[in-house]
């Protein structure tokens, strides 16, 4: 399943709602991406994010990313939900949940799908701090994490 | 050719617009083509142009190379290195 | 967080509580561990399953792997919640969330865990199936994944 | 010297009881030394023994081999390789 909504989203609630689907599963990962409270260079405080994305594109790409970790690892299931616009430090901006008989494919499929959302998927975040607004640089380390999935084998 | 040509986040801020619709010439054959096109059409479009290195480009929704060919795409978007998650 | 105990508990509610301690963490990582419902050699299904534990030591034990992972990985937190006596197909037995500034950290925090806890931590299983009632036996593979964690660097 | 030992699992079963507090003599110095020991005490002790790769030992709650010296520990456990999680 592929959410990408505008209204906050229940980490737990949709935990439980994962869990029901995927009752069969040995082993469920998951991942939550928060939003920081201050930023990297200025060290100030964050007052809000906000997050663009491409609509249409994004559920697309993001399907694209799921389909990839089911054709590599033997998962039960995968599921993303995404925010966009405004949010305040604190909330979660990202969900992944994978599925499968074995803890070792859920946790690779979960990791996998994070590093390429943050490669792949078209957010771009905007941060504001006082009275300041600026575009968040992407990160060559991010870069460098989803490369070793195409490395590995 | 027609082709939709969106823009995102600083990139859109600086060519001043989200979405054209554009027809650009038959010589513009791949994004590369379009780009010199699109810098020829205003400053603001040359100085959101100005470093390729920051730019990535999807042709119907899918990321590609910007020596792709246009083809009979209908969308061509151009956007910073994405920061989601 | 260290919690072993025999009730179960709710998946979804201990999402939102470990975020709620921990809502200046960029990532949150978790794995949830599901009882299976059909036996590995018999492929038999199973009815109940039975977790046996050494009390006192469990908790110390799940306590040394969540030091060893807080020494090893810049962690803002650790949890682990472990039932243990009777439980059915679908339930959880085992949660654990890890929370770091960096998505790596969380990942690789809570998947040391989850291998050490399958090696050390003093819980055994007994399955039932139909009439029979039978001790599981300990798996190679976790052992082996356990091992990487030493052999890495 | 007198010691808790404690046994689970399918050691508790072949042996018949979960916990018993003994008195070994005072050359037994080590977990080996204490096997060898409580294989004596009943046909049921040395069932439970009789393959000691299906065996682990905690002594005072912390994983240890068999070699490891008893000294003052108060609680000796003996249990199959463990499958929680």
């Amino acid at each position: 399943m592929i959410r990408v909504q505008k209204k906050p989203f229940d980490p737990g609630a949709e935990t439980n709602l994962f869990l029901d689907r995927n009752s069969n599963s040995g082993g469920v990962a998951s991942f939550i991406g928060q939003v920081r409270d201050f930023q990297d260079d200025t060290d100030q405080k964050i007052s809000v994010l906000e997050l663009e994305h491409y609509p249409g594109m994004t559920e697309k790409e993001l399907g694209r990313i799921c389909s990839a970790a089911r054709a590599r690892w033997p998962l039960d299931d995968a599921s993303v939900i995404h925010r966009y616009g405004p949010m305040k430090p604190g909330d979660a901006i990202v969900m992944v949940f994978t599925a499968s008989a074995h803890r070792a494919d859920a946790f690779a499929a979960c990791e996998f799908i994070m590093d390429w959302l943050k490669t792949q998927a078209p957010f771009w975040k905007r941060e504001r701090a006082g009275t300041d607004t600026s575009w968040v640089d992407a990160k060559t380390s991010d870069d460098d994490r989803a490369s070793r999935w195409t490395s590995d084998d | 050719m027609s082709v939709t040509v969106l823009y995102f986040a600083w990139v859109k801020e600086k060519v001043g617009v989200g979405l054209e619709s554009l027809s650009p010439p038959e010589s513009v054959r791949t994004v590369s083509d379009l780009v010199d096109w699109l810098k020829l059409q205003s400053p603001s479009h040359a100085e959101a142009f100005s470093d390729l290195s920051q730019i990535r480009v999807a042709v119907d929704q899918v990321h590609g190379p910007f020596d792709a060919a246009i083809d009979d795409a209908k969308e061509i978007a151009f956007f910073p290195p994405v920061t989601g998650g």
